[in-house]
């Protein structure tokens, strides 16, 4: 197999943008046209991949290209794709043309930019997004993820609420930091990589056999840890989003959290854990700490949050708490938990913030709760999507969300019984707060001014329905989605040296896969 | 009386100096004897011929390593190196001199430098369309000034090309057609603080004589190692020194001169000088301390260590609060040279290798940067308050999108030349055990991605207001410029690696 | 006498210009002291090529002089500028250029 | 252990029990409005469907021996990751099949009643999408072989309750009830997900076959700690002290609702959850006796509340509340107890359905008006109503040969099986039934009319009364049949084991006993209700009527320990937010901000400051040098 597949999903959004920016500014629809094309032919080319993959494989990385980049600093253009990136990159894929599709008018009213730049910047964003997830060599990745700051950058300040300039800023400076102590983290990884082997590299599959000293892998872990962290968010790194997913459009909020805070965990499973395992056993009790008190700062700010947007950002930290919890747990169940989690989290951040943006654009822009009440009386479709989305999110049983969120915690409780313990009765709060907002919004008397909202168009309904669709399938039948993950968390668990703690009883009925040794 | 043998010199060797300051004499006789209206294309010719002439002998000498006029000047990769990026600054610096279709007026110079701002005189020069042509001779000088600079392989001649670069610099600065009390004040500024300094350097330079018995690099550095012991003569001639050239790279606390002349100084004056000035001092501070006094590392090095964090954090710091385009943009030059010195620390082939990387990446951003500023223009000539750049990005989109790629580069966001740049000092630098110096430098480049974010914030997510100032459409030099500068900050951004491959076969200095 | 005390002299100089720089007000004056700054230099080239035995000092001394002259021109030339359009040569008084 | 069977001949369509109602739900809440007018009739044919296919599967079932009676069909692996392991499976065995019946029958029965109920509603389809949904979920949650899987049946039901009991959501009331279900219902939920992790720690499985084959490897504490984990879940989900606080306000749902979900079928999931897991609790000795002590005052509570409210359907959810505390008591007894505790809850589902619907169809004829208050003398407009509430009436009250007789009976005479105390504490609260049951059936049937102005009582139509009039012969015979005729012991042997113990009191004797309590509760009722006028306005009452009316202060408890608190932490964690974790981050940049304005003032302009800047600058930069050197 040597065409270019990866690089390919790279290029054909790239030039598509290319030809959104080119094309003339009056020509706002066929903007929107082309970028929903382009991204399409993107997602079909992602299926394609992804039906090429095999799940099975003994190597570690498909689709591996390599090319030497910066050779005087050990760097090359590499890609290859593990079962974890494949199903990152299929969310973004799947999820640009749904957002392109949603925020079909969302430009057409924004005060800072042309139509076509903020459809060109969503398939920048989208490139850049696959090529981070695709990244093999460790530089190549760094790059991805501080370039991906610049559009995103530009879609939040230019396409966004009044305080948007505020966010944009408040992200980007944040994202830096965290990009800036990476560097110095990935260039010390490098030094070491020199003293140890005599040449620099950052190819990833050289990286992690590499011996670290104890203390350096502590101080370089925390490098990269904190850049993701704040990335994530993870508390107490997290106060960027309230303002980002506030200020953005529901469209550039669904790409800024259901994917590219996903490199923030992605970042974790793939580098902190696999290059640093010393380190990362180190810290594993503080990250497992701020993840803890992330799932319950998260829900308790979401419980008294006044605007719809807001309250998203924060129940996403919440579950962004999930996610690093199961990753650090070192369980196969918590980790691939954690991955299964980042899809639906997607998938449901995506329901929620494009259901409330339909309903927000048609109150003319006001995302407070409190602006709102019966609309199910009107919109019964929109309050339906509206539903499914704060079931998807409170992680209902039948739903991905359950499946990631279950495994998560079941791994977390076998490695540490009370941290599993205390982090389920998070569902408690969540279930609180997803029904508040849905009882407040949907339900009750119809709040006067809203009589004539209208329900979903088809364009709307169109791009919910995937979202929903998925959600639901999956979670009946995430067999697609943990085939390809499994193999990919056995790897890590090799990699940093982990197994799951058996269990007090072998019973007779219980699987007996590698359960003799 | 012994007998008087003269020095060799490889006369080829050194061409690319010989050419510019042939050029820069005949551009005297030029302004003497030809006809007023045939000036400026004679100057332009000669400007350019000679700067290409230059470039191209210099690229001929590639991979000539000597020591040439009897160990007075050094020819050896960096300089061949750094006298390219020299050529090919002051190649496009002498382009943005040259603009005059963006100043209804006439090109950024006053007409004649000596008259009385706002006097009749003044003003009948500017009714008849005179142009100011002195500019040329001094831009000559000031490049031969830079070669001879950072080629310089004895204190003397490091002294005398610091004046020659340094004076006719003096004068440009003075010379704006607008705002002419800003430029004059500049001037005297530039002058005396520059003057002031080389007398620094200079009695530096006499004591370092005074211990080894020579002004030669080679011969200060064999004292050092025939007599380590003899501590504080030699401290003090080397302090002073690096005092002198940490003046022109501006360096905290010697950079007090540099917003203010940064601003008042004609914006094409002050894109030329922002570039090749610091690269040229570069070049020479690390001549002297790699080739003269290298022995003393350990001693300078936390010298340097202290005023390359000082210079980063004040350079930093005091940009936030600017409100002033120009001067905003003078004090991060101020921040940036403390990022190269962070290179220049690590005092190893890498640090050197990563220290040139840095100022020619550097070099071209920067020029980049004070091109669009002298662009960007309202009624009363260029428009450098922040407030008029609100909202450019909704009347400009291709000048303001080209500014934002200079200040991402001058911020060190990856796919461009400034981040391979701070990556390749970090990367040395840790390397050599200064990873504190670089925790400080990512601290830096922290807060100096506040103030470079809150130019593009003002441009893109700000509304236009009357205020607003308009992007004047320039001619073929300015246009030739920024896009050299554009596309070199992507090219050296995306694929830096022929640069690094150069960089490694220009190797080290010769001794 | 021991050339030493010249090159003492020559910092006692170099200090006097330093100093005059810092605390006179008149352009002319400052300028003045810088270049007592270069002399000093040179006072202690030509004192040092005494001590080392060779003539390198003594040729640098001539150098500086002529780039001293040149400075002279430059500057006199700003001073002079400055001065026809605000009728001053205090230093103090060209202070737009701030903060 | 029984073997399992494979699933062959009709049993191999056990999947398509649970797809039939989920069908019907899918088209239904999909299709939009447009299919109100024949959508109703959907929902019956699935679910009458299902419940068709249910009678053929035990009629099969009847053809095997009983250790054959357990078939397993395993459709799918729908989650392995490392050794977890839970498959898409399920098993039908003798508990199943009698909750598949319950459920299948009675959900038809109620869904034929709504039909009639629900005519005038705009968005009927998908009311009957919710039911039909709610079917779907309760027989995944029965029939799973997991219990994984039986948690998504369990947080099923609890979203089809959800969405049922909010039906009408522009009443507030409704959305806040449906809300404070759901919530509740989640803290049984962490019990269960808790209990699921920790078998899956024990004994690395989740399968009801793996976790009971190793049960008894097990030590004592995981059990117990197992045990009261499904407790905490079945609390919950069965409304259980302390989790009891939801169900009277669940019934802000339509009255059909609350007859299939929170009296028949959804909130004996928790009876379910308990003798599934048998052989658990069959161990774990203190698990046990925490089922006991939890259902004993939860019989209490329900039977105090049912007896002072005024809102026919609260009365009734009290009663209900009660009643599972029965049965919950009952499978708190071991083996001897579950049986009886099945019995009770398949007699009192039908009864109790009918009970409720009874109600409904009072409700009908009274313009909705639920206070019972404003009820009485509706024997004779509403005969076939009356006829069948005194059917379910008797039946609740245990009077032979009513079905509620021999069930409760059987409870009770276990439990002085089992111990006196706890045998007395249930007659007392028999007692406590006897005079509830009779008052609203007095106030609603008997005595004066006092009805509102303008109000016509009137009898339902057919389509209604037709589902009474089963559920009544089903009040009056099903006990009976299922004793007798159905053998319900020795059918449910192979799963809970039942085993017969010495009587510590004989059954007469438990009879006799039983019901002359109950009938002096009767007789007590007669005397307040019908003797004496019933006021329109509800009277003070004494300080234990008025904490019933408060429902014991339930939400007042929960109010103060649970929701307040967190609303604290909420607002402080706000705080703590705003002012210290951003507070940093924005003071930091205010910090660089001010020292940015602090150190340009050094930059003041004039030359002489900054050649006094350099100078310092020198001197400093030689000390360092020399410093360094001297050193």
């Amino acid at each position: 197999m040597n065409y270019p597949w990866l690089t390919t999903l790279m290029v054909v959004p790239l030039v598509g943008s290319i030809v959104v920016a080119l094309l003339p500014r009056a020509r706002g629809v066929l903007a929107k046209q082309v970028a929903l094309l382009f991204s399409l032919v993107t997602l079909g080319l992602t299926i394609a991949v992804a039906l090429q993959f095999s799940a099975t494989s003994a190597e570690r990385f498909q689709f591996v290209e390599s090319h030497p980049w910066i050779p005087a600093f050990g760097i090359s253009y590499s890609v290859g794709i593990d079962g974890i990136s494949l199903v990152l990159i299929a969310l973004a894929a799947t999820l640009v043309p749904i957002v392109i599709l949603a925020g079909w008018n969302e430009a057409d009213t924004a005060a800072g930019g042309s139509v076509k730049g903020y459809f060109a910047l969503i398939l920048v964003l989208e490139a850049l997004m696959i090529g981070v997830f695709a990244a093999t060599d460790v530089f190549l990745f760094y790059v991805f993820f501080e370039v991906m700051l610049v559009p995103t950058y530009f879609m939040i300040g230019r396409f966004g609420g009044p305080q948007r300039s505020y966010a944009a800023v408040k992200f980007l400076i944040y994202s830096l930091v965290g990009g800036l102590l990476m560097l110095a983290a990935l260039i010390g990884l490098y030094v070491v990589s020199a003293q140890v082997t005599g040449t620099g590299t950052f190819d990833f599959g050289a990286l992690v056999g590499i011996e670290i000293d104890p203390d350096l892998q502590k101080l370089l872990f925390l490098g990269f840890f904190i850049a993701f962290a704040i990335k994530a968010p993870l508390w107490p790194f997290h106060t960027w989003l309230p303002d980002a997913a506030a200020e953005a459009r529901p469209g550039t909020s669904v790409l800024l959290i259901g994917v590219l805070d996903k490199v923030g965990t992605f970042g974790m499973i793939r580098y902190c854990l696999e290059i640093f395992p010393a380190a990362s056993e180190f810290y594993a009790p503080i990250v497992i700490a701020l993840a803890v008190i992330g799932i319950f700062y998260g829900a308790l700010l979401a419980l008294r949050q006044h605007d719809m947007k807001r309250l998203f950002a924060y129940s996403s930290m919440s579950h962004f708490g999930f996610i690093t919890l199961g990753i650090f747990v070192f369980t196969s169940q918590g980790q691939s938990g954690s991955v299964v989690y980042m899809v639906a989290h997607g998938l449901s951040t995506a329901a929620l913030f494009l259901t409330a943006g339909f309903l927000i654009a048609r109150r003319h822009g006001s995302s407070l709760i409190s602006d709102y009440s019966g609309v199910n009386s009107v919109a019964p479709v929109l309050a339906g999507f509206f539903l499914v989305a704060a079931l998807s999110s409170l992680a209902l049983p039948g739903m991905l969300s359950f499946v990631g969120e279950f495994l998560v915690l079941l791994g977390a409780f076998e490695r540490y019984l009370w941290v599993g313990a205390v982090a389920t009765i998070g569902i408690v709060i969540t279930a609180a707060y997803v029904l508040r907002l849905y009882q407040k919004t949907m339900t009750g008397p119809l709040k006067p001014g809203l009589e004539g909202i209208g329900d979903l168009k088809g364009r709307e309904v169109t791009a919910l329905v995937p979202v929903a669709v998925l959600s639901i399938v999956l979670g009946f039948f995430p067999a697609p989605l943990t085939d390809v993950i499994n193999p990919a968390v056995d790897q890590v668990m090799t990699s940093i040296g982990a197994t799951d703690p058996e269990p007090e009883i072998r019973s007779a009925g219980a699987t007996t896969e590698g359960g003799s040794s | 009386m012994t007998e008087f043998t003269p020095p060799e010199i490889n006369y080829y060797a050194i061409a690319p100096i010989l050419i510019m300051f042939g050029a820069a004499i005949v551009s005297v006789l030029v302004e003497a004897f030809v006809p007023r209206r045939g000036r400026r294309p004679t100057q332009l010719v000669l400007v350019i011929g000679s700067i290409v002439a230059a470039l191209a002998v210099t690229i001929d000498l590639r991979g000539t390593r000597l020591v040439t006029g009897a160990g007075a000047v050094a020819v050896d990769g960096p300089t061949l190196l750094l006298w390219a990026a020299l050529l090919v600054i002051s190649l496009l610096g002498a382009l943005l001199m040259a603009e005059r279709t963006i100043d209804p007026v006439g090109d950024s110079f006053a007409p004649r430098a000596s008259a009385l701002p706002g006097s009749d005189d003044e003003q009948q020069f500017a009714r008849r369309g005179y142009l100011q042509t002195e500019v040329w001779p001094f831009l000559l000088f000031a490049i031969t000034g830079m070669l001879v600079f950072v080629a310089a392989n004895d204190l003397l001649i490091m002294f005398v090309a610091l004046e020659v670069m340094s004076l006719p610099l003096y004068l440009l600065a003075g010379m704006a057609r607008r705002r002419r009390l800003l430029s004059q004040e500049a001037a005297l500024k530039y002058f005396i603080l520059g003057a002031f300094s080389s007398a620094f350097f200079l009695y530096g330079a006499a004591l370092l004589y005074g211990y080894s018995g020579s002004v030669g690099f080679v011969a200060i550095s064999d004292a050092l190692t025939a007599k380590p012991s003899e501590g504080t003569l030699v401290a003090l001639g080397v302090a002073l020194v690096i005092v002198g050239l940490l003046f022109k790279v501006s360096a905290v606390p010697f950079h007090q001169w540099t917003p203010d002349v940064y601003q008042g100084a004609p914006t094409s004056v002050t894109a030329l000088m922002a570039a090749t000035v610091k690269i040229a001092a570069f070049g020479a501070l690390l001549r002297v301390l790699y080739v003269a006094v290298g022995g003393l590392r350990w001693d300078w090095t936390p010298m340097l260590w202290i005023i390359a964090a000082l210079t980063m954090l004040v350079g930093s710091i005091v940009a936030i609060s600017q409100t002033d385009v120009k001067r905003m943009l003078a004090y991060s030059s101020v921040a940036q040279a403390g990022f190269i010195l962070i290179g220049v620390i690590a005092a190893t082939p890498e640090g050197l290798a990563s220290s040139l990387f840095y100022l020619i990446a550097y070099g071209f951003t920067t020029i980049g940067t004070f091109a669009v500023v002298s662009l960007v223009r309202n009624a009363s000539g260029e428009a450098t308050s922040m407030a008029a750049w609100a909202g450019l990005g909704r009347k400009s989109p291709l000048t303001a999108a080209v500014f934002s790629l200079f200040l991402l580069s001058l911020a060190g966001i990856p796919l461009t030349s400034g981040f391979v740049g701070k990556f390749a000092v970090f990367t040395a630098a840790i390397a050599s055990g200064g990873t504190w110096l670089v925790i400080i430098g990512v601290v830096a480049s922290i807060i100096a991605a506040f103030f470079y974010v809150r130019l593009i914030v003002l441009m893109y997510f700000a509304k236009p207001t009357e205020d607003t100032a308009s992007v004047a459409i320039p001619s073929a030099f300015t246009t030739i410029a920024l896009t050299t500068a554009a596309v070199l900050t992507i090219a050296l951004g995306v694929f830096p690696q022929w640069l690094l491959d150069v960089l490694e076969q220009a190797g080290v200095f010769i001794r | 006498m021991n050339p030493a005390n010249y090159v003492l002299l020559s910092a006692v100089l170099f200090s006097i210009g330093a100093v005059g720089v810092l605390v006179r007000r008149n352009a002319i004056v400052v300028f003045m002291s810088v270049e007592l700054m270069l002399n000093a230099a040179n006072l202690a080239f030509v004192a040092f090529a005494r001590m080392n035995g060779n003539l390198d000092g003594q040729t640098v001394a001539f150098f500086v002089m002529v780039v001293a002259a040149a400075e002279v021109v430059v500057g006199l030339a700003i001073i002079v500028t400055i001065f026809r359009t605000r009728r001053s040569a205090s230093i103090d008084e060209p202070n737009l250029l701030k903060y | 252990m029984t073997e399992l069977m494979p699933a062959e001949g009709v049993f191999s369509l056990i999947w398509l029990l649970i797809a039939l109602p989920l069908a019907g739900a899918v088209i239904l809440l999909c299709a939009g409005r447009r299919t109100n007018s024949w959508g109703p009739y959907l929902g019956v044919l699935t679910v009458s469907a299902s419940a068709v296919l249910g009678w053929v599967m035990l009629w099969e079932m009847l053809q095997v021996s009983p250790e054959q009676r357990t078939v397993e069909q395993n459709l799918y692996s729908w989650l392995v990751v490392g050794d977890f392991q839970a498959d898409m499976a399920f098993q039908l065995d003798q508990l199943s099949m009698v909750f598949v019946l319950l459920i299948t029958t009675v959900g038809a029965l109620i869904h034929v009643y709504s039909i009639g109920y629900m005519s005038h509603d705009r968005d009927r389809r998908k009311f009957f999408g919710y039911l039909n949904l709610f079917v779907a979920a309760m027989l995944i949650l029965v029939l799973a072989n997991n219990y994984l899987l039986l948690y998504v049946g369990w947080e099923g039901v609890g979203l089809a309750s959800y969405l049922l009991i909010g039906f009408w959501q522009y009443k507030p009331s409704a959305a806040a009830a449906a809300k404070k279900a759901f919530v509740i219902n989640r803290v049984g939920d962490v019990g269960l997900s808790l209990a699921i992790m920790l078998m899956f720690v024990t004994f690395g499985t989740v399968s009801f076959e793996g976790v009971f084959g190793s049960a008894d490897e097990a030590s004592q504490g995981t059990l117990n700690a197992i045990g009261l984990l499904l407790l905490l879940a079945a609390a919950g989900k069965s409304a259980q002290f302390p989790l009891q606080a939801w169900l009277l306000d669940a019934m802000e749902g339509p009255t059909p609702v609350s007859a299939l979900i929170h009296a028949a079928t959804m909130v004996t999931a928790g009876v379910y959850l308990i003798t599934r897991s048998n052989a658990i609790f069959d161990i774990a000795e203190l698990a046990a006796t925490a089922v006991i002590v939890v259902g004993v005052i939860t019989v209490f509570m329900g039977a105090i509340i049912g007896s002072a409210k005024d809102d026919i359907k609260k009365s009734l959810a009290g009663s209900t509340m009660s009643q599972i505390g029965y049965m919950v008591a009952a499978v708190g007894l071991g083996p001897i107890g579950y049986v009886f505790g099945i019995f009770h809850l398949l007699t009192h589902g039908v009864f109790k359905a009918g009970l409720f619907l009874g109600a409904g169809s009072v409700m009908h004829g009274m313009n909705d008006n639920v206070n019972m208050r404003r009820y009485g003398a509706l024997r004779t407009v509403m005969f076939i109503t009356f006829i069948t509430f005194a059917a379910g009436w008797l039946s609740i009250l245990g009077i032979p040969p009513f079905s509620g007789f021999w069930s409760k009976d059987e409870i009770i005479h276990a439990a002085f099986e089992q111990g006196v105390v706890v045998g007395v504490l249930l007659v007392i609260a028999a007692g406590i039934t006897g005079f509830y049951m009779t008052r609203m059936f007095i106030m609603t049937f008997l005595g004066k009319a006092r009805w509102e102005e303008g109000v016509h009582p009137h009898e339902s139509p057919k389509v209604m009364t037709i589902p009474l009039i089963i559920l009544a012969l089903g009040s009056t015979f099903l006990g009976m049949a299922l004793l007798f005729w159905g053998d319900i012991e020795s059918w449910l042997e192979p799963v809970v084991g039942f085993e017969s113990k010495p009587a510590a009191l004989s059954t007469a004797a438990t009879i006799a006993i039983s019901l002359t309590v109950v009938i002096m509760g009767a007789i007590v009722a007669y005397v307040m209700y019908w003797r004496r006028p019933v006021p329109i306005e509800e009277p003070r009452g004494s300080w234990l009527t008025r904490a019933a009316r408060e429902e014991l202060y339930g939400n007042q408890v929960n109010d103060a320990l649970v929701v307040k608190p967190t609303y604290v932490a909420a607002r402080a964690t706000a705080v703590l937010d705003a002012k210290v974790v951003d507070g940093v981050v924005n003071g930091s940049a205010a910090f660089v901000g001010a020292l940015s304005t602090r150190l340009r003032r050094y930059q003041t302009g004039f030359v002489r400051s900054y050649a006094l800047s350099m100078v310092g600058g020198a001197v400093l930069v030689v000390l360092a040098l020399v410093l360094v050197r001297a050193s």
